[in-house]
């Protein structure tokens, strides 16, 4: 179980190389990337947190998934500071004997992450600059789990 | 004593990212009449509740919490991670 | 869009490195990777195929999901012939604006390839060969499509 | 003439993984029957229909289907994937 909040960049493909393989304990791993989109004009994008609680968040939100459901591993990065579209925002990887355990935990993973880590998305455009917006969506997502 | 924390557009608006507040609020809701009773940038910033959150000690919690033992408060709009 | 049946490896990590990223298109990578288990005593599997139906079949299920899911990007690889405990089987990966579209068609994609696509299993173990049965669930798993 | 292809059990059991058959039959499941009246091997393979599956022209389809136009007919086990 690894839980990473940093500045700097990660490799995608690096860390899924790496992740949940070689014990042979997993028969499924699913791993979510989220990226900066070049949609929309937005030239560049700020990522603010809350240092201390952003760590405690993460921490809650992987042992409330861990408690749920068997992984054999686990893996969160979420990037802060300045962004480009393309630029990886953040990933999760989850590791389980079965597809669905795998599949599931990470979209849980992926719906706390929305809504109750302290990040705050700010997108700089050709209009200035937006904080992006939550949305209903997001919260309404939590009620599944 | 108590630290108040701010992010995204709260920090803007108020203008700090942090401060120190000397209160004797019973309550979240208590502390954030107090502030906005300071001044204008305040006032705005805590217009619509509806638009903030709000964490005790580093923990998402509501208005109505008391803030007894509580040495860090932090007002931040709905996260959007991810 | 990619879809590969092959008997060689596959390298999980390189294909998640370079996949759906780049255009600025997608906000969202869900990658799966399917392993053989190394628990209850196997020693080897082997994966017998239907060249011909495999592709047509493949090329189906991808065809149904883009329809169904707005996706930038949309990558199959499937292996058969001889595999040992650890070695992965098969993966895929999709890439959309958003999670939910990503996610939903990783999961349809695996739903589909787990009872649609001609693909049978021999594990090898302490007590000789077994063709993996189908369960139930990978039957059920399609009604919610 | 047809081709009949075999896999996994199906194709161990009947100790071939293809062979051309010459048959009248009009449907999947006369097929079967023609061919479980030849020998043991193909009376047990085909034992437990509700244990099979067929495609025709390497399309999944069912025993009541037609064969006429066929060219290729594949028996096997349901589906182990992913």
């Amino acid at each position: 179980m690894d839980i990473r909040v940093q500045a700097a960049p990660f490799d995608f493909g690096a860390e899924c190389g790496r992740f949940g393989q070689g014990d042979g304990r997993a028969g499924a791993v699913v791993t979510f990337l989220g990226l900066v989109r070049g949609a929309d004009g937005m030239s560049r994008m700020e990522i603010e947190h809350y240092p201390g609680m952003t760590e405690k968040a993460l921490a809650k939100i992987a042992e409330d998934a861990r408690a749920r459901w068997s992984l054999s591993d686990l893996l969160i990065i979420h990037r802060y500071g300045p962004l480009a579209p393309g630029d990886a925002i953040m990933m999760v990887a989850t590791a389980a004997r079965h597809r669905k355990a795998a599949f599931e935990a990470a979209e849980f993973l992926m719906d706390y992450l929305k809504s109750r880590a302290p990040f705050w998305k700010k997108e700089f455009g050709p209009d200035g600059a937006e904080w992006v917006q939550a949305k209903d969506d997001d919260e309404a997502a939590l009620d599944r789990w | 004593m108590i630290d108040v924390l701010y992010f995204a557009w709260v920090r803007e608006r108020i203008g700090l990212p942090r401060e120190r507040v000397e209160t004797d609020a019973a309550t979240v809701a208590e502390l954030i009449e107090e502030l906005k009773a300071r001044e204008d940038r305040y006032a705005l910033a805590f217009s619509d509740l509806r638009a903030l959150r709000v964490a005790l000690d580093q923990e998402l919690s509501d208005f109505s919490a008391p803030l007894k033992g509580v040495r860090e408060v932090a007002f931040f709009p709905p996260m959007t991670g991810g």
